[in-house]
């Protein structure tokens, strides 16, 4: 009960967020909504017994991503978004496109709803230890763990070449 | 006891207001969060699996307990490699176009 | 006893030759050049001496003598290896080849001095020796095509060697066209080849056709079948009615080539190719009958376009058509041994005609046509010499090679069922001419006096030498000369000794060639059938009329009864006085009473204009075949299905995909959000998909 | 524990801590100026109150009877915002600070953090990623400064809050990767076992060293890190570009006034709190200390909180004595310090620890 009515709240905090992002016109404002989103989704997911997760995700996202994205705002001080017309299609193919999206999974997700089962609030157990992540991250996924590490290298280099100014 | 499905759904309208925001936003800094908010969408998807099949076993090897919590992470560094790499490209593209409307910067094209 | 002679370094060593040359040759000085190509063909004729020498019989070493290096093709139960065959027939020809293209090889470092490209020559030359060595030592009839049409490139190239000539360029062309109409007869031979032998290993076909698998019932049919093909093959490589006319032409190559290729190995490679199929020619009596008949007519045919040739060389190429026809009128009375022996002495004495004439050619500065010369005796002593000799030698006066070889063909020809005496009359007939225009072209070019200044000539040659050459050209009837080689030297000058060694060594060989031949009623054994004697009758029996025919020939070398030495007397005297006749003939109408051929000709005006213009052969060609092929080239295969049909489904296609790319390329409209839209509704797309597969269920 | 319990012990226990934590800030103000006077051979405050003590109240009073200006062209909601989740978020991070292991009141025991749980069995847990929970929390912090500057609508505050940004962001990865060698030690996340696990001496090679079982030992190196990353993560002299008077007015906080520049003020001051508390926890042994068993019982319980209460302060002090000797750094002086110094040192000491451990293991 409490596990429905906490994940009913922290949800609608995230769609709220997700559709605020989406309606406000100013970048800071968007930012912001989505920093919500993404702090709610670490509530969902300490719900969901992943701790680990939910703080990294507090600190990755919330904390590093986002506040580059604030950076980047406050750095190119973007104005309000203009309301230009450049691209039709986007409205006449795509929203129909996301709406048939949305559509078909949630019909495909609510009529097979039955057939999965739930999730319950994890206690004290093994499921969100940063241990067990660990294990599992430097034993079976060593690899794709060396590689992003590569790809994270990758990536400085790329964005501070980027970023360099040409004189 | 709440449904895996509720997770799922959840995940799914965020994702598809993620492609909703791509698809509606100019501001080229919003369209790169509607990416990251569709990335969330499927790391909440991500973790609600590992939860499931952490609390309903199956004999299936394949299904590897806590992997979900795992691609999450990869998710993330991927995320931040793309939000280091993009914003540096939004600069460099700011500094030549003066602008951040991405109806403003379709100079690529035939 | 087997032994290992690595029989692929024969091949391989004028193709290293040929690499270096051809790849590096622009860098090397000329005589680097010449050391490499000298190099290469020496050792190559020393390991084939070596090779022969080793498996001479009686060394112990059993013949053929077969080296497999390993597989080249396979397909289905079929495959040909990379094989080398080594028998007395190969033996022949491979020290032949090897030895006459040493000789040629020294002969051209002389020749081609001052020509340009001089190491692409040399190049192509070691080419071809490569390709000729393949033909000969192949052990299917696979690897020998590949030889086959190595020469038959090796040969376009050289002939087209002064490219910047048109007339060279398009007589290249028309050798390796004309050529191809007899490999096409040859694949299909091939093939029936694979069909019934199942495979192309001369050992393998033969030993089938010894063991007897074949009744005359069951597949004599097929055997004909497959001896025309290889004929009409033959035909082709070999010079003979109806492909006879790429050789006139092909002498626009250099002379060194037109004496190597043109006369003493490539276009022998018919002959060959029939000698070593000879055990499927002999059950074919059909097939022995139409080569004999197109040997016959080619031999008179060509011998009587010679006679009326006033460019040195061309009277050399229709008289080596001529030979040629002799050869193949051996292989047609199943003569091959005779063929054989006929092709060995030919290729010492022609070749030394040619060099001959090349020198010749080379002392009046690019001269060709005989009714410029006269009187190079003097000039120019030791070509004179040499020339004598072949003159002689060819014209079949004892003790000459020719005599004996072109005698032993005559004979073979006159008891043989396919030949009889109509057709032996036309060989004697046929030596005759060659007697009389070899002696027209000696008298022409020697004695009397010469014609054109010597001086003025060189100076014409050296000041304009394109303007010279057409006006030659036009004045001789002919499509142009085949070499671009004035040195603007001042006067007639004999030729240097590098080209005059191999010329003499050349004429020592044409004198004693034949020696190894000569026949019982002269007192000799006939080595030379001895020799081949066990490649020839591995063959089995052969049925019918055909073992009276092989009786026949047989013992016409084997039993000396004295009726049959009276009738052998006979023959050769027949034959040795028609020489002397035609002798005799050309020195009354070209030193006696030059005046008296105008008058014939002016009489005889038709018949002289005919032989002149080859019988219009090449027109006959050009308005039978060429024409309407061009024709329906042109009208059906080039406006009508090429650019009507193919160039109309291409056109089309780049059409249709540029509209259909023009209407696309909206959507490209460089705004991100559009792109967005189209992955979102390909996303629902793909899920409204699996929807519908089931996937949910 | 029933949640009734849970819920009376968790709202005393932050009222109390709040009210601590608050009135400590007030009085590290005038520590603060007091400190600095007599480094700078004046008195400090001395007028309200005994040795100046009431000082710190006067300024609050000022604080909060000063006129709260919102000037105009600014972002309203987010200028109103961004001190109010500064102060929320240096407050949040306290509540995973255990500040001694347990106290038993009227029977009830329980643990002297906010989030640690009394379990029925009279276990005691608590977050088993408390640390983590700090590194998010102060991470999150970073927005008050960053909004602060932004919706102030005024260069200054602008320059002020990009160097800010700029500043946590970068000094956040030295100062998280220096304490992964303490990590690697304890073999824990939660702060409770990383203090537990620093308990007792070093032995060395099976003798006793009498030294304290501290982390500060083998972590020199990552505690200098550290000490050096939170300085600037606190925006604190040697390392206060942001707010540098001389070049930005007062930076992201110029537009500020009244209780909202205090509510900075405060967050700050807490922040200086959580970065003492956790270098005591990570690398000082937390409330361990000298056992003194002649005290009275009531002594012995409180004697843990009064050995932490100390290493803070000494912590406190030493942010105080650092203000008052050293110059600022140049803005490029810092970034390059923190990326081409701080950062790859604090790698080669992960590496050089984990070699150690991995040898050890």
């Amino acid at each position: 009960m409490v596990h429905q009515v906490l994940f009913i709240v922290f949800g609608l905090i995230c769609v709220a967020g997700a559709i605020n992002l989406l309606v406000q016109r100013h970048p800071i404002s968007s930012a912001l909504s989505l920093v919500v989103v993404m702090a709610s989704l670490a509530l969902i997911y300490l719900l969901l017994g992943a701790e680990f997760v939910a703080a990294i995700q507090v600190i990755v996202y919330a904390g590093a991503i986002m506040v580059l994205f604030v950076f980047v705002i406050m750095l190119l001080n973007a104005g309000a978004e203009e309301r230009t017309r450049g691209s039709r299609m986007a409205l006449i193919v795509g929203v129909p496109g996301v709406i048939i999206l949305a559509g078909t999974v949630g019909w495909m997700l609510v009529s097979g709803s039955g057939r999965l089962g739930g999730v319950n609030l994890v206690g004290p157990s093994s499921f969100g230890e940063t241990h067990a992540i660990a294990r599992l991250l430097f034993k079976e996924f060593l690899l794709p763990f060396e590689i992003t590490s590569v790809l994270i290298l990758i990536a400085i280099m790329g964005a501070v070449v980027l970023g360099k100014r040409e004189n | 006891m709440v449904p895996l499905s509720w997770y799922l759904i959840l995940s799914g309208i965020l994702f598809s207001l993620g492609v909703l925001g791509f698809l509606l936003k100019r501001n080229i800094i919003t369209i790169f969060m509607s990416i990251e908010l569709m990335l969330n969408a499927v790391n909440l998807s991500f973790v609600a699996f590992a939860n499931y099949w952490h609390t309903h076993p199956v004999a299936d090897k394949s299904i590897v307990p806590l992997s979900g919590q795992v691609f999450v992470f990869f998710v993330m560094v991927v995320a931040a490699a793309e939000a280091a790499v993009g914003l540096a490209i939004i600069i460099a593209v700011f500094r030549t176009r003066e602008t951040l409307n991405v109806d403003r910067v379709n100079l690529l094209k035939l | 006893m087997t032994k290992n002679l690595n029989l692929w370094v024969i091949p391989l060593l004028p193709l290293i030759g040929a690499a270096i040359n051809g790849l590096f040759g622009r860098r090397f000085k000329n005589a680097m050049v010449s050391a490499v190509a000298l190099l290469f063909t020496a050792a190559s004729f020393g390991w084939a001496a070596w090779a022969v020498w080793t498996v001479w019989p009686g060394s112990g070493i059993a013949l053929p003598h077969i080296e497999t290096l390993g597989t080249w093709i396979t397909a289905g139960t079929f495959s040909a290896p990379f094989g080398f065959y080594l028998d007395q027939l190969s033996m022949i020809m491979v020290l032949v080849v090897t030895g006459v293209g040493f000789l040629i090889h020294i002969y051209s470092v002389g020749y081609m001095a001052h020509e340009g490209g001089y190491y692409r020559f040399f190049a192509y030359l070691n080419l071809f020796m490569f390709f000729m060595l393949t033909l000969v030592l192949a052990n299917n009839y696979l690897l020998m095509f590949v030889g086959w049409e190595g020469v038959g490139l090796a040969s376009y190239l050289l002939i087209g060697f002064f490219f910047l000539k048109d007339s060279a360029a398009d007589a290249g062309k028309k050798a390796f066209i004309v050529n191809r109409i007899g490999d096409f007869a040859f694949l299909i031979g091939m093939f029936l080849i694979i069909r019934h032998f199942g495979s192309l290993n001369y050992d393998a076909v033969f030993g089938k056709i010894a063991a007897g698998h074949f009744t005359p019932e069951a597949g004599w049919g097929i055997f004909t079948a497959i001896a025309l093909c290889l004929m009409f093959g033959a035909t082709g490589k070999s010079a003979q009615v109806p492909l006879y006319v790429w050789l006139p032409d092909a002498m626009e190559g250099p002379t060194p080539v037109s004496a190597l290729i043109h006369a003493a190995t490539m276009v022998t490679a018919g002959i060959y190719m029939i000698a070593r199929s000879h055990a499927i020619f002999n059950l074919a009596p059909h097939a022995l009958q139409i080569v004999a008949i197109i040997g016959c007519i080619t031999a008179i045919f060509a011998a009587t376009m010679g006679l009326a040739q006033t460019d040195i060389k061309r009277v050399l190429a229709y008289s080596t058509v001529s030979q040629l026809g002799y050869m193949f009128l051996a292989c047609g009375v199943a003569a091959y041994s005779a063929g054989i022996f006929h092709l060995m002495t030919h290729a010492f004495f022609k070749a030394l005609l040619f060099l001959g004439a090349g020198s010749v050619i080379h002392a009046v500065g690019g001269e060709q046509d005989m009714r410029r010369m006269g009187g190079l005796r003097k000039l120019i002593p030791v070509t004179f010499w040499v020339v004598t000799i072949a003159t002689i030698a060819i014209a079949g006066i004892p003790p000459f090679a020719g005599f004996f070889s072109k005698d032993e063909i005559l004979g073979a020809v006159f008891h043989s069922p396919y030949g009889g005496p109509v057709i032996w009359g036309i060989g004697v007939l046929t030596a005759g001419l060659t007697s009389f225009y070899m002696f027209r072209l000696w008298f022409m070019t020697f004695f009397g006096e010469l014609k054109l200044g010597s001086v003025e000539l060189g100076e014409e040659a050296h000041a304009a030498k394109a303007p010279a050459q057409a006006a030659h050209g036009a004045a001789s009837h002919s499509h142009g000369h085949a070499d671009d080689h004035s040195h603007g030297h001042g006067g007639v000058h004999e030729s240097p000794w590098i080209m005059l060694a191999p010329l003499v060594i050349l004429a020592v060989l044409s004198f004693v060639g034949g020696w190894v031949g000569v026949p019982q009623f002269m007192g000799g054994h006939n080595e030379i059938e001895q020799f081949l004697a066990p490649v020839m009758q591995s063959g089995p029996a052969v049925a019918g009329e055909a073992v009276s025919d092989k009786d026949a020939t047989t013992s016409h070398a084997g039993e000396a009864t004295p009726e049959n030495t009276k009738e052998e007397l006979f023959l050769a005297g027949t034959s040795v006085a028609a020489a002397l006749i035609g002798l005799f003939f050309a020195y009354l109408f070209y030193y006696k009473s030059p005046e008296l051929p105008d008058r014939i000709t002016s009489k005889m005006h038709g018949i002289y204009m005919m032989v002149l213009h080859k019988y219009y052969v090449d027109e006959g060609y050009g308005a039978i075949f060429v024409k309407p092929l061009l024709a329906l080239s042109t009208v059906v295969l080039w406006r009508g299905v090429d650019q009507g049909v193919i160039d109309g489904l291409v056109n089309g296609a780049g059409t249709a995909s540029q509209g259909v790319g023009n209407e696309l390329r909206q959507m490209q409209s460089g705004n991100i959000r559009s792109y967005a839209a189209w992955v979102a509704i390909g996303g629902a797309a793909i899920v409204a998909y699996m929807i519908w597969l089931g996937v949910t269920r | 524990m029933d949640t009734k319990t849970f819920i009376i012990a968790a709202v005393i226990k932050i009222a109390l801590v709040v009210f601590i934590m608050l009135t400590g800030v007030a009085y590290t103000t005038w520590l603060e100026r007091k400190l600095i006077g007599r480094i700078q051979n004046r008195w400090g405050p001395t007028r309200v109150g005994p040795f100046g003590l009431l000082q710190p109240l006067a300024d609050g009073v000022k604080f909060i009877l000063k006129e709260d200006l919102l000037p105009d062209y600014v972002h309203k909601g987010l200028f109103i915002l961004a001190p109010m989740l500064a102060l929320v978020m240096s407050l949040i991070s306290i509540a995973v600070i255990p500040f001694g292991e347990t106290i038993t009141i009227a029977g009830h025991t329980t643990a002297l953090q906010i989030s640690g749980i009394t379990h029925a069995g009279g276990g005691i847990s608590d977050i088993n990623i408390g640390l983590l929970i700090i590194l998010g929390v102060t991470s999150i912090g970073v927005y008050g400064v960053a909004l602060a500057g932004w919706s102030s609508n005024s260069k200054y505050s602008l320059l002020g809050s990009l160097r800010a940004s700029a500043q946590m962001i970068s000094y956040e990865l030295a100062l998280g990767l220096s304490l992964v060698g303490i990590l690697l030690l304890s073999g824990t996340l939660s702060l409770r076992e990383i203090v537990f696990s620093q308990s007792g001496n070093w032995v060395l090679g099976g003798h006793d060293t009498h030294v304290p079982h501290w982390f500060i030992f083998p972590q020199i190196v990552g505690f200098f890190i550290y000490l050096l990353a939170a300085y600037a993560e606190t925006n604190r002299i040697p390392f206060d570009m942001p707010e540098a008077e001389t070049e930005l007015v007062a930076g992201y906080h110029t537009e500020y006034s009244s209780m909202k520049f205090a509510m900075f003020f405060m967050a700050e001051y807490v922040n200086m709190f959580t970065v003492a508390c956790l270098a005591t926890l990570l690398f000082f042994g937390g409330w361990h200390g000298p056992h003194l068993g002649f005290l009275p019982p009531i002594g012995q319980a409180l004697l843990p909180v009064v050995y932490f209460a100390a290493k803070v302060f000494f912590f406190i002090f030493l942010y105080i004595w650092i203000r008052g000797t050293l110059p600022r750094f140049r803005y490029d002086q810092l970034m390059a310090f923190g990326w081409k110094f701080l950062l790859p040192l604090a790698i080669a000491n992960i590496i050089v620890t984990s070699l150690i451990v991995a040898w050890g293991a």
